[in-house]
């Protein structure tokens, strides 16, 4: 059980068909509190990374980590563009030193939390990544704690992000990046071997 | 959704591709970027730079700003979306004539951390860069703890005099200082009548029935703070100018200058009646604008509506900024 | 129907104030009319006076062109009606400084029995005028038993060579013989795809279904010469130039100019991106246009569309006359 | 038997009253075939008309026809303010010599003409006023011959005014300018005493 580039590009492919078969309802959910992008956004950032894997393929974890970092970077553009990038950029960083999948991802998570100034609660993409990051660290992720983490945005009043415009209203909406990122989690736990 | 497009994936890159072929002598494109620079790189020699930017969707901002006396470049995003990194700076490189770039960025988290990202890479070449972000609207309410303001309009403004400023030698210190000083002195309130429609999303953005109206929209089809039944115009102006008041304190001592912006489909001819109520308004309280613009700005696609900036001109120089005379397509 | 507007009856005197008081650098109202006329007097001694005029609902068209080196004055009708003659003769009398006043008139039954009524006023003052029907938009077949074509979105560069040559003191007699030689060489045609609606008439002119658009369309809502499915922007600019070709035999051994006009409520990402359509086919005809210009300058109140005019540059001078410097609000 | 300044005024107030009953049929009218706004253009006109014989009340039918005339001319605009106003003017010439209402018509007909360059078939208002005035000279005005002539515009191919830019297309539409001026017939046949 160990990350390896093939496991690494299974997990992204994976997550690349979610956000495919589920860009619509991502730009459905970035409606009512945002712009209604973020499926396009996201759907055009997983096409450029599969493309990068596919055109240049990685031997190395960092370079993967890398390559997956730059297309979201110069791809997606928007809030989410910068904060994905960033994840993986720390990720790549990361790599040198250590596969393990808790430490990345903490690491992914402070990249994510000081680009953005985010806190676990502004409802955001933080909501999913913190809890979950943690979770994998103590190697006890699961699918109903990815439901747990994304549903409770719904509750939330957005502080970051185009939805906190609407301050109390943003209640009642489930954060779309949240969304888009318990993909991310999902695609994880169902690519064998990589836990 | 009808629209004059051929793919509603690829329509920055046709538009950006149109708009550079059609006014040559004010643009050029950056190969492989949807960042177009002034063409007259003359006027830009031992300059600061002035690079602005944000998602596609705004037009004529802010290709249309970029000329003699206005901005160096401009970087396209995505419709509605920040532009990414990369192309930011590309532009910032190409925008650096020695003396550092300036940047002006609309306070949106995505625009803000692309042009973040864009000036560590700027740094590692030693390029200087400092940047404003511009938050006129004030439909939002403000606080240390969320996002703030958004920017809307009134960022053409500021480009305006910044671009003055940077055209006369002003360092990247000046520049720092002046938009600091000018940044609260513009204020900008807007209307919907109909949502904007993005290409990919193929309808719009929030839906208003027939007779109604909403208040404090942003230009990303973002939620205002009230919706009502449609009023007269006149009515509609006495909203947004007590918006207004309630931030700037209209004063007849005071010089303002006001732009009334349209949002895409709105025909001038209510622009032009809006600007009647609004002045009737203004002149309520013994104010004559020293300055005024009125026409499509910064647009939301095909959003109708308009928004109103006032910017309160506590210098002199500041409407000099705004006479200064331009070589733009859209100013 | 939902507008910026106080009442339907009411909109041209409140937009004429509006855009009067909003640009009182470039416009003053003659009083009791809504005919506007060039603040700068001095730019007007000792020429010919141009003055123009139609129907209101084309804004920026025809007070967005008043100004130095441009018109000296226009007359704004009711929404999509000929002004009336005793307004016309007020802005004729105001824009003759001796050299008598030329007539832009738009080839409409209205317009030129207005103008013609002024004409015939102007004449008992012993103020000499001469006229220009403009007709360029060739969706309309011509005849000599019929009203033949009609002035459209041309009619604007009719008023900047004009109103060049003016500026550098081309006498009435000059200014007859430039138009009457540049008039065949201009050539309009539009596309539609949602009607303006007449404020006083509440309802879009025409009716689109929500996949369909027209060809032809004139800029009161007449009808064009054929409806279609909504197509590809490549396709329309492909119909439009292959119309244009018809009668200018387009040739890349000949200079154009090119004007890509947004109907009102059509935003310029859209236009931009006919624009790159039209260049490469443009292009595939080894043409590349000497001068262009793209946005809205002859609208149909907020109707979503757009027209191409091509200008066959015959003389160089010609080409001068369009880049030569105007100070005016929409050129 | 004869005409008045009283009326003239009665007539003109019943098409002023029967221009703003039908004011959104004639708007209706010029749509299909128009820029509809035939009906708005005449209910400023005859409002105009209104006001003026209200506020300065013309001794003489000279100076009715004038201010008349004037009052169209000024306010209507469009192809069917000259149109009229002139048709009025001609009237207002014309009446110093004589009150023979088929002599007035003809005067008027031939300004219309004279100032729009139509002829008879071309489908606009002389369609109406050329047999109608002819009519009324030889004393055998109908509302039969009215509804003949205005109905008679609808099998037309209009070659003048904006109708003919539609060519063929014209074809099966009453001329709304036809229509006002029936109007204008009706109510001379319908006012006492005049003819
Ligand atoms: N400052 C921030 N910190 C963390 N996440 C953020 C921040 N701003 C936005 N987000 C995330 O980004 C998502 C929106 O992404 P997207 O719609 O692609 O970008 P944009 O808002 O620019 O249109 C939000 O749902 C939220 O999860
Ligand atoms: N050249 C002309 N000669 C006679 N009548 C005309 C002419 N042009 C237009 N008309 C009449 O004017 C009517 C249209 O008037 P109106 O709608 O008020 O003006 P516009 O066409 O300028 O909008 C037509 O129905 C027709 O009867
Ligand atoms: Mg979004
Ligand atoms: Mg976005
Ligand atoms: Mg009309
Ligand atoms: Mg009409």
């Amino acid at each position: 059980m160990a990350l390896t580039v093939d496991n690494l590009t299974e997990w992204i492919n994976s997550f690349a068909q979610k956000v495919n078969d589920q860009k619509d309802y991502l730009s459905e959910l970035d409606t009512p509190i945002g712009d209604g992008d973020h499926g396009n956004n996201m759907a055009r950032g997983v096409k450029a990374v599969q493309e990068s894997l596919e055109n240049k393929k990685p031997a190395e974890l960092t370079d993967a980590f890398k390559q997956i970092a730059m297309a979201l970077i110069s791809k997606v553009g928007g809030a989410s563009g910068p904060l994905y990038g960033t994840a993986f950029l720390e990720m790549a960083k990361k790599s040198k030193d250590t596969t393990d999948l808790g430490e990345l991802f903490a690491a992914a998570n402070a990249g994510i939390k000081k680009r953005g100034g985010a806190q676990v609660g502004d409802k955001t993409m933080v909501d999913v990544w913190e809890p979950l990051s943690d979770q994998l660290a103590q190697g006890s992720l699961a699918q109903e704690d990815i439901d747990k983490a994304v549903n409770g945005t719904r509750g939330l009043v957005a502080k970051k992000g185009r939805a906190s415009y609407l301050g109390d209203r943003s209640v009642g909406h489930l954060d779309p990046g949240a969304m888009s990122s318990g993909y991310l989690f999902t695609a994880l736990i169902e690519t064998e071997g990589i836990l | 959704m009808k629209k004059i497009i051929n793919d509603a994936g690829n329509v920055v890159p046709e538009m950006v591709d149109g708009l550079v072929r059609s006014y040559p002598q004010y643009l050029r494109q950056i190969p492989d970027t949807e960042a177009v620079m002034r063409s007259d790189e003359d006027s830009m020699a031992g300059k600061v730079g002035i690079v602005s930017g944000g998602g596609s969707g705004h037009e004529p901002a802010h290709a249309g700003f970029v000329g003699k006396g206005m901005l160096s470049g401009a970087v396209c995003g995505q419709v509605f979306t920040s532009p990414t990194p990369d192309q930011i700076y590309e532009a910032i490189k190409q925008a650096d004539h020695g003396k550092g770039v300036f940047l002006v960025v609309k306070n949106y988290s995505g625009d803000v951390m692309n042009f973040d990202m864009a000036k560590d890479l700027a740094e590692v070449d030693d390029i200087q860069t400092k940047t404003i972000v511009v938050d006129d609207d004030i439909a939002v309410e403000d606080s240390l703890f969320t996002q703030g303001k958004r920017g809307v309009a009134g960022t053409v403004l500021m480009h305006k005099v910044l671009g003055a400023a940077a055209d006369q030698g002003a360092s990247l210190d000046d520049l720092d200082k002046l938009a600091q000083a000018v940044l609260p002195n513009i204020k900008t309130i807007g209307i919907a009548l109909h949502a904007a429609t993005v290409p990919e999303v193929g309808k719009p953005g929030f839906e208003l029935k027939d007779d109604e109206i909403e208040y404090g929209v942003g230009i990303h089809s973002e939620p205002g703070y009230k919706r009502e039944k449609i009023k007269p115009s006149k009515e509609m102006a006495e909203e947004l100018v007590t918006q207004i008041d309630k931030t700037l304190n209209l004063d007849s001592s005071k010089k303002y200058a006001v732009m009334v912006n349209g949002m895409g489909a709105t025909p001038l001819m209510e622009q032009y009646i809006f600007s009647h109520d609004l002045l009737n308004l203004l002149n309520g309280k013994d104010i004559e604008p020293a300055f005024m613009k009125v026409g499509n700005y910064m647009t939301s696609i095909d959003m109708a509506g308009l928004s109103l900036t006032v910017f309160e001109l506590k210098e002199d120089k500041w409407l000099d900024y705004l006479n200064y005379p331009v070589e733009t397509i859209a100013w």
